[in-house]
């Protein structure tokens, strides 16, 4: 029997390293997370079977069975149910409730030490347990909140400096327990410990900048694997602690990379610290989401209609040679690449049709802007490079607009906008870009053609 | 030192281990970090096999503790759950288009 | 406003401001009247009978002159005297260069449009006749200056030897020197560009030209905003780089102006007689005095092996494409003049010249004397 | 062969055929003298001391043709008859077109070389006048149909409308055609070619143009060697695919030849009438009897609307480049025949047309009548 | 002591697994092999340490001792001498010699197993050791005899069928004896199934073509790692069998990557069947040499002065853009690169001209073949993009040649030349050309839009 | 069965080495494969370590075994000697640039 148990515990931690494997390329992407739940499965029947040798009281095996149940049932009805946008968010759910399952299971698991006699190695596990579980389980709940929409940011003194007490708190409550000089039971030292866990987990993400949200998942989630990982060393658990390891050794890694990616320092992220656009300069405060060249990227790939509006930076940028590169690469994907010009997009007219000329880009993609204007719905995702006043809606809607009637490209008609510029200056006529603030538009800030490369290099990953 | 020598396995295990979970993100392209993070949000659900067992230790009667044990396992698999469907959802994604 | 009348251009003149499209969109949208001349368009192959599909009435010049209320015009309508009725005239006038145009018109009941002072902000791009014939005129400059020219444009290696590509230096970046640039570009020479407005150095360079500035510490202090505030010693530098530019360029295509004023004097004639025999100079600025101190305007003239051509009205050359622009400039502007409701309108103010015989025009009333 | 000798050419004919280049590259390598008429080539910006700093003699008409053992020319010299001395005539004399300029040679102790009948290898490239002269053309003859095409060639996308890219077709990718095609695409035109060699399909793809080619089966059969085997059905397919192409097309370039032969006529007039208002012809073939049937060799004619450029001589246009190429061709021919040793010699007994005046090429030895 | 010689194992342990993962980075290659050394260096001192606690006689010290300076100084020796032409020969001499000690290992301690009792489990660990060891040894013997140019091909159908019955042999022979049916002691099988192997990795490598000496010296470095690893499962040691794993991993892994980048499979090396190369359909034998993808970029990233040289080819591709990019790329980490430009390449005087123009590619960097020709020898490499006549030698010293006495582009007297064109095809001239015979020349087959493509690629990651 | 059991660390062990070992090379640019190959060789010769134990149980007087011994244990150090510095000559080729 306990053979079975170990050889599915080996499988099932073989088959978490291939599902990661799998899971990191996108083809496999999909194998990989069935592949990773098979494993689970498998954990879960071998845990059971492993159960089977011990008398389990019926009571707490239906407890078991109908908490199992219920878990699946509601986490697939809100894996259905969430919009795309809302994904986020709800991975912070889930990995709160991992993170929430670790405390409760060191809360308890701590009741049954306090009992036996004391094995300072498992204690010292427990509690370590006990307050990575407890930091993930709160701060993932901020971070849901946060990017729900329901939790404002707060980087006051007050929150700042009571997290550096808190984790003082959570380290030092220990090591006075374990030198004996905290006169309380060892379980009353756990709900302490995990109190304060809590806490601390809420005042540690509370003053994160919104945007940087997917990062501290990230970094929650690592958490929680490492909360496993050392659940696994109390109960002896291969599974769980190979799990757990994985999970946490890449979860660190993910967070710097995502870091990377968003040209920002962890550090900075973790104090709170925005990164400061340039548009911060500008008086008026536009709510301006950001993306990351993956994220367009990814972006373009499931697109099956896409527009490219190229303007002036285009030019300055000299990118045409890779705008042209990237239009041959989303053809190679049957994916619809129309190129609108606008009549006075760049400097003078027909500069637009002279880069686009340059970069060998068939008349037959070019399309006029009246053409298109009416059908703006249908691109899938519309990547403006280098363009601004041509595609400013104050044109349409802000009488005041010194280009008010000016006829623009609808970009902001279209289901996603990204908007290629390298800061929030703006265009030729000096008025700011109503667009940049609208709900599906996001920018991508850095030079064209670093960025048209850096988009590239991507696709050509896919 | 002794205690190296006594859990010499179990450290060659965490370091496989660690090293596993980095290098196999490591030429991860960016596109997938969001589904990745969410694939290994699904596998720390692992937790709940803890949550079993511990809960199978606990006295039938002693039913605060196994409230908190159902919730603990409630949690775990919901984690499970969850974490494995959106997955699978965000990645359907992919393969929308070729 | 309720009729509008075209009569021939001059001799000289050989595109249209309307044609056939644009007719019928002013009588279908706007509910115009539309007189027009007989043998209107004949000239660009366009007959008659086109524009009487699109809804137009052709009858003789005098008929229109004495029915339509609204004359649209690219030069002065001859032989046409404003009388007493309230009359509107749209045109390219230039009266700012030729104050005295706008004499006959004082005290006389009619309004005039010029349409070449419509402020060049972007809402007025689209009526913007300065703009759309400078494109195509800098566009022909450098194909007439290929056509003066005895050498190749394009490098060509060849097993008899390699023939160099003609360098073309562009003076004056505004929207006739970008498209010198570009198109010069396109033909395979090598390109470079001046112009006093710091803004330009990148709009050059966006078009893959190398743009000519003063080296030195001078100019980064300078940048931004040089042209207002130039030292004697910068000017001089810059002078000297000019000239040394121009010796070593084999085409030069000048296009520098100074709204209502004369143009800028950028190629003595020491700099002209420097220049390598069988060069083109295409001096766009001579109808205002031109760049080049030889330039004779309207004509083309060999100066010491050189080829200077003064012509300030390139797009004539491609009437069918001009007309086509200034037909959609002209419609634009009628159609905004028509649908304009505001008490004071910035785009009508500037380009009204006189308000029913009387000068209106800040610019003119100021200095009504020629710079 | 010691002397070499050279005389104005024809008023008509803008090139030389040695600069001071190759003039004393002649003096310096191949030791030979050279004799040429004063003022020899003052027309391209030339003068006699830039011959005279090369080593030339400078002599008047009569004493370079008295003197010279070997005189160069382009066309045939005016008031020059060959008498009983040893003469060598290296020019470009198109015989095969025109077999009666082989008459006055003919019994007088004169070698003719005509360079037009190099042969087209790899290794005459750098004699090959028909190469230099058919690329400067190719490049010209775009130029010129830009010139007068009153319509832009590249697509400007304006705030009043968009101009269309121009159509260009052009009839044979020989190396003219397809100088004209890469020509015509940089100015931002769409090119379409045909050929009946084909080779060129892929030839004029690398130029980023597209082929015209009768679709459907047939083709895919024929392929590799239709020019030979053309059925009927085939011929009229494909002369239906180029009325059709034309049609559409705003210039057309013509430039298909066959060495020797009347060019193939390959725009009807039917063709021709139903081209639209303001397209240009340029028919390089002109002299040797033009593709498009309404040509008019020598002319540029208004035929309904549209011009028709007739003009197998365009590089005359850019004299200073075609001199380039030129004096290059004759130098390296003239080298060749120097240093020549072998006993028979593909690219000397190819070239010659008659030696000592009997005519030794067998192509106009079997064919004298014209075709 | 016991606890340092663990934890000594384990840091060699990791460095092995670190300096293969630096390895495998460019930039972090040569700290990865120092790394990597220094693992080695201290497996080798702990396994000294651990020795001093049983007693060793002085003489087997002495032995020791010797032969390890004499191994390290004749190593090094021998690496320092050689010319990187012989680098791949040195390396599978090396190997040999790995698998030398793997088959001596294993006889001696035959000999051992054979006075002990027996345990079966050893027995069989030890002849896979000794077997996989002799095959390594003696296979890589033949293949650096024929990198070398000592031993021929040889794909006579004795070898081939010889080898099938030694495989035969080499399976049967364990068995009959653990069955019991071999009448001869553990140490003759062990002997004769040593001689067996030997042989049999002579017949294996023997009828493997030279081009496909590289994957052939992977596999048998495998063999090598895979045999190190069953030493040390005889020996219970953790740094023999972590690093015999790794490099047996890897190592098959790297074969299966160098057959793909040849494109080729592994069956067909191992076949010995060799790839048809496209020349073959020409009567005249030119001893061509192909070049790989990988194999170019590495050239031009060493390369400090590089010539393209395009030609009719550039244009039928339409690569000029992605030629210009290469021109970037390469300049940007400061090659100096200059495009040679033949009167007559391509099908119309200026062809070339219009292709780079349209690149965007500056006259500075055009260079006419008078001006540099005198100068070809100080090129590093020279790529030619689709051309050929205009670099035909034959023009030079051919004089029965069409083109003899045409001018060309010196390119045969540069260091390194890489032709990029599609087939054997001969250029416009119908002439065979004889720099593709030459020394310093390299053919790459493939359209030159994709090759291109590759080569940037390639270069990007380093 | 009872063989899994009884061997469990070392088969994780074993796999992780596979994993670590195959994933390490997974991603190498194709320029590496010659390097890397010649220091995975150099890594094999850890395969010394083998011989040595080995010679040092061999009883002095046996001279022939001693003998092979010896030679097993110079072949390792030539593997391991010549194998790290011949893959430092050849990546030294990388920094030649830059
Ligand atoms: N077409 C004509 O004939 C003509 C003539 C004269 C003027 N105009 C006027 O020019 C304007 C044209 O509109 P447009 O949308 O094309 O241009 P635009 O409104 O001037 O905007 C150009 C945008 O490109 C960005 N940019 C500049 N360099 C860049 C680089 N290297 N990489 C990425 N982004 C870069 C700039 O933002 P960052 O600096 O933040 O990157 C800027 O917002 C209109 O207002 C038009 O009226 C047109
Ligand atoms: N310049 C002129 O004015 C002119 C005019 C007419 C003729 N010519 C003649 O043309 C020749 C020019 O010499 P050249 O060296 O440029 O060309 P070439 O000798 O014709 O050779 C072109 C080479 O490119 C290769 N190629 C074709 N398509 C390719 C592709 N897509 N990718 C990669 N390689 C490709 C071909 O080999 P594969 O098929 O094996 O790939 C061929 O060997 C000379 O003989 C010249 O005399 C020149
Ligand atoms: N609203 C728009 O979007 C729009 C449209 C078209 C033009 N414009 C702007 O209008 C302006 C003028 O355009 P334009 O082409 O009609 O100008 P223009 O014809 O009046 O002058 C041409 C150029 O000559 C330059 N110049 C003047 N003095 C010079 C000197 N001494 N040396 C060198 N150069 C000198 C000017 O700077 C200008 O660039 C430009 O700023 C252009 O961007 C705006
Ligand atoms: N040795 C060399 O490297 C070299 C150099 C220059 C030219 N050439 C070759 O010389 C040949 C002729 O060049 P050219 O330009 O002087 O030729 P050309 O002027 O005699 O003819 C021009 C083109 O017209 C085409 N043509 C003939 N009849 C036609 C018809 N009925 N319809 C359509 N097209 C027709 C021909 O195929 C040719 O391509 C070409 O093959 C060219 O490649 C070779």
């Amino acid at each position: 029997m306990n053979v079975l148990v170990d050889v599915g515990y080996l499988i099932a931690t073989v088959s978490f390293l291939g599902g990661l494997k799998f899971m990191s390329s996108p083809k496999s992407a999909r194998l990989g997370n069935s592949v990773a739940a098979i494993g689970m499965i498998l954990a879960v029947l071998c845990t059971f079977i492993a159960l089977k040798t011990q008398t389990v009281p019926t009571t707490n095996i239906i407890v078991i069975a109908v908490a199992i149940v219920l878990g699946t049932v509601i986490g697939k009805l809100m894996a259905d149910k969430v919009e795309m946008t809302a994904m986020p968010q709800l991975i912070s759910l889930f990995n709160g409730a991992g993170g929430g399952c670790a405390v409760l299971l060191g809360v308890v698991e701590a009741k049954q030490q306090g009992i036996g006699d004391p094995n300072i190695g498992m204690q010292l596990l427990l509690l370590l347990g006990l307050v990575t579980g407890a930091v993930a389980a709160s701060g993932s709940a901020i971070a849901y909140g946060k990017l729900a929409g329901k939790t404002k940011d707060n980087k006051g003194a007050a929150v700042v400096f009571g997290s550096r007490i808190l984790l003082g708190l959570i380290l030092l409550l220990p090591l006075l327990y374990f030198v004996g000089l905290l006169p309380i039971s060892f379980e009353s030292t756990a709900y302490a410990l995990a109190i304060i866990a809590l806490v601390y987990g809420v005042v540690f993400v509370l003053p994160i900048g919104g945007a940087d949200m997917p990062v501290v998942i990230s970094l929650l989630n690592s958490i929680t694997g490492i909360a496993t990982a050392l659940a696994g060393f109390v109960y002896g658990n291969k599974a769980m602690i190979s799990g757990g390891i994985f999970v946490g050794a890449a979860g660190i890694l993910l967070t710097l990379l995502m870091c990377k990616a968003m040209n920002r320092s962890l550090i900075k992220v973790l104090a709170g610290k925005f990164k400061k656009t340039k548009a911060s300069a500008d008086t008026e405060v536009q709510n301006i989401k950001e993306i990351t060249v993956s994220e367009t990227a990814m972006q373009l790939s499931f697109a099956s209609k896409i527009a490219i509006i190229p303007g002036y930076g285009l030019a300055v940028a000299q990118a045409q040679h890779l705008c042209g590169q990237l239009q041959q690469l989303l053809a190679k994907r049957e994916t619809q690449v129309d190129f609108i010009i606008h009549p006075v997009a760049g400097r003078m007219p027909g500069h637009m049709n002279v880069l686009l000329a340059e970069a060998n880009i068939d008349y037959e993609h070019l399309k006029e802007m009246d053409e298109v204007n009416s059908d703006m719905a249908h691109y899938d995702t519309v990547l403006i490079i280098g363009a601004n006043d041509v595609v400013n809606p104050a044109a349409e809607n802000n009488p005041d607009s010194p280009i008010f009637g000016m006829p623009i490209v609808k970009a902001y008609q279209s289901k996603q906008v990204v908007v290629m510029k390298r800061g929030m200056s703006k265009g030729y006529a000096g008025v700011s870009n109503d667009l940049f603030g609208m709900d599906n538009c996001s920018l991508l800030f850095g030079d064209a053609k670093d960025s048209l490369q850096n988009i590239i290099n991507q696709l050509k990953l896919i | 030192m002794e205690f190296i020598h006594n859990n010499l396995e179990i450290i060659y295990f965490v370091i496989f281990c660690v090293f596993i979970g980095i290098e196999v993100i490591a030429n991860v392209p960016a596109i997938l970090h969001t589904p990745l993070m969410s694939g290994a949000n699904a596998i720390s659900g692992i937790i709940m096999v803890g949550a079993v067992i511990m809960i199978s230790q606990v006295p039938p009667t002693n039913y605060v503790t196994l409230a908190l044990g159902g919730i603990a396992v409630f949690f775990g698999a919901l984690n499970i759950s969850g974490g494995f469907f959106v997955t699978g959802r965000m990645l359907k994604m992919f393969n929308t288009k070729k | 406003m309720k009729t509008i009348g075209l009569v021939k251009e001059p001799e000289f003149e050989t595109r249209v401001c309307l044609l056939p499209k644009e007719a019928s969109l002013l009588i279908k949208q706007l509910s115009l009247e539309v007189l027009i001349e007989e043998g209107y368009a004949k000239h660009l192959g366009i007959s008659d009978s086109a524009y009487v599909d699109a809804g137009v009435k052709m009858q003789s010049r005098a008929e229109v002159l004495s029915t339509a209320d609204t004359l649209l015009t690219i030069n002065e309508i001859e032989g046409f005297t404003p009388g007493e009725e309230q009359r509107v005239l749209i045109g390219i006038f230039n009266m700012l260069f030729y104050p005295e145009r706008t004499e006959k018109y004082l005290g006389k009941n009619t309004t005039v449009y010029s349409l070449d002072l419509l402020p060049r902000t972007t809402l007025a791009q689209s009526m913007d006749v300065l703009s759309s014939m400078a494109s195509i005129a800098g566009y022909r400059a450098v194909l007439k200056a290929a056509g003066y020219y005895e050498n190749s444009f394009p490098m060509f290696t060849t097993a008899a030897g390699t023939l160099t590509p003609a360098k073309v230096l562009v003076l004056g970046a505004g929207v006739a020197g970008l498209q010198a640039i570009a198109t010069a570009r396109r033909l395979g020479a090598v390109v470079e560009a001046f112009d006093v407005r710091s803004s330009t150095k990148e709009e050059v360079r966006s078009l893959g030209a190398k743009f000519v500035e003063v080296e030195g510490a001078q100019e980064a202090k300078d940048a931004g905003g040089y042209a207002i505030a130039q030292s004697e010693e910068f000017l001089k530098k810059q002078k000297e780089l000019i000239h040394d530019r121009a010796r070593n360029a084999n085409i030069v295509i000048c296009t520098a102006n100074i709204p209502g004023k004369k143009a800028p004097l950028l190629l003595a004639k020491a700099t002209v007689d420097a220049m390598n025999p069988g060069s083109v100079i295409v001096d766009m600025a001579a109808e205002q005095g031109g760049n080049c101190e030889v330039t004779e305007a309207g004509k083309t003239i060999t100066y010491n092996e050189l080829t200077v051509v003064g012509d300030s009205h390139l797009a004539r050359e491609v009437s069918q494409a001009a007309s086509q622009l200034l037909s959609a400039n002209y419609f634009n502007f009628l159609k905004y003049l028509v649908q304009s409701t505001k008490e004071e309108d910035l785009l009508l103010d500037k380009s009204r010249v006189i308000g029913n015989g009387v000068i209106t025009n800040p610019l003119l009333t100021d200095k009504p004397e020629r710079v």
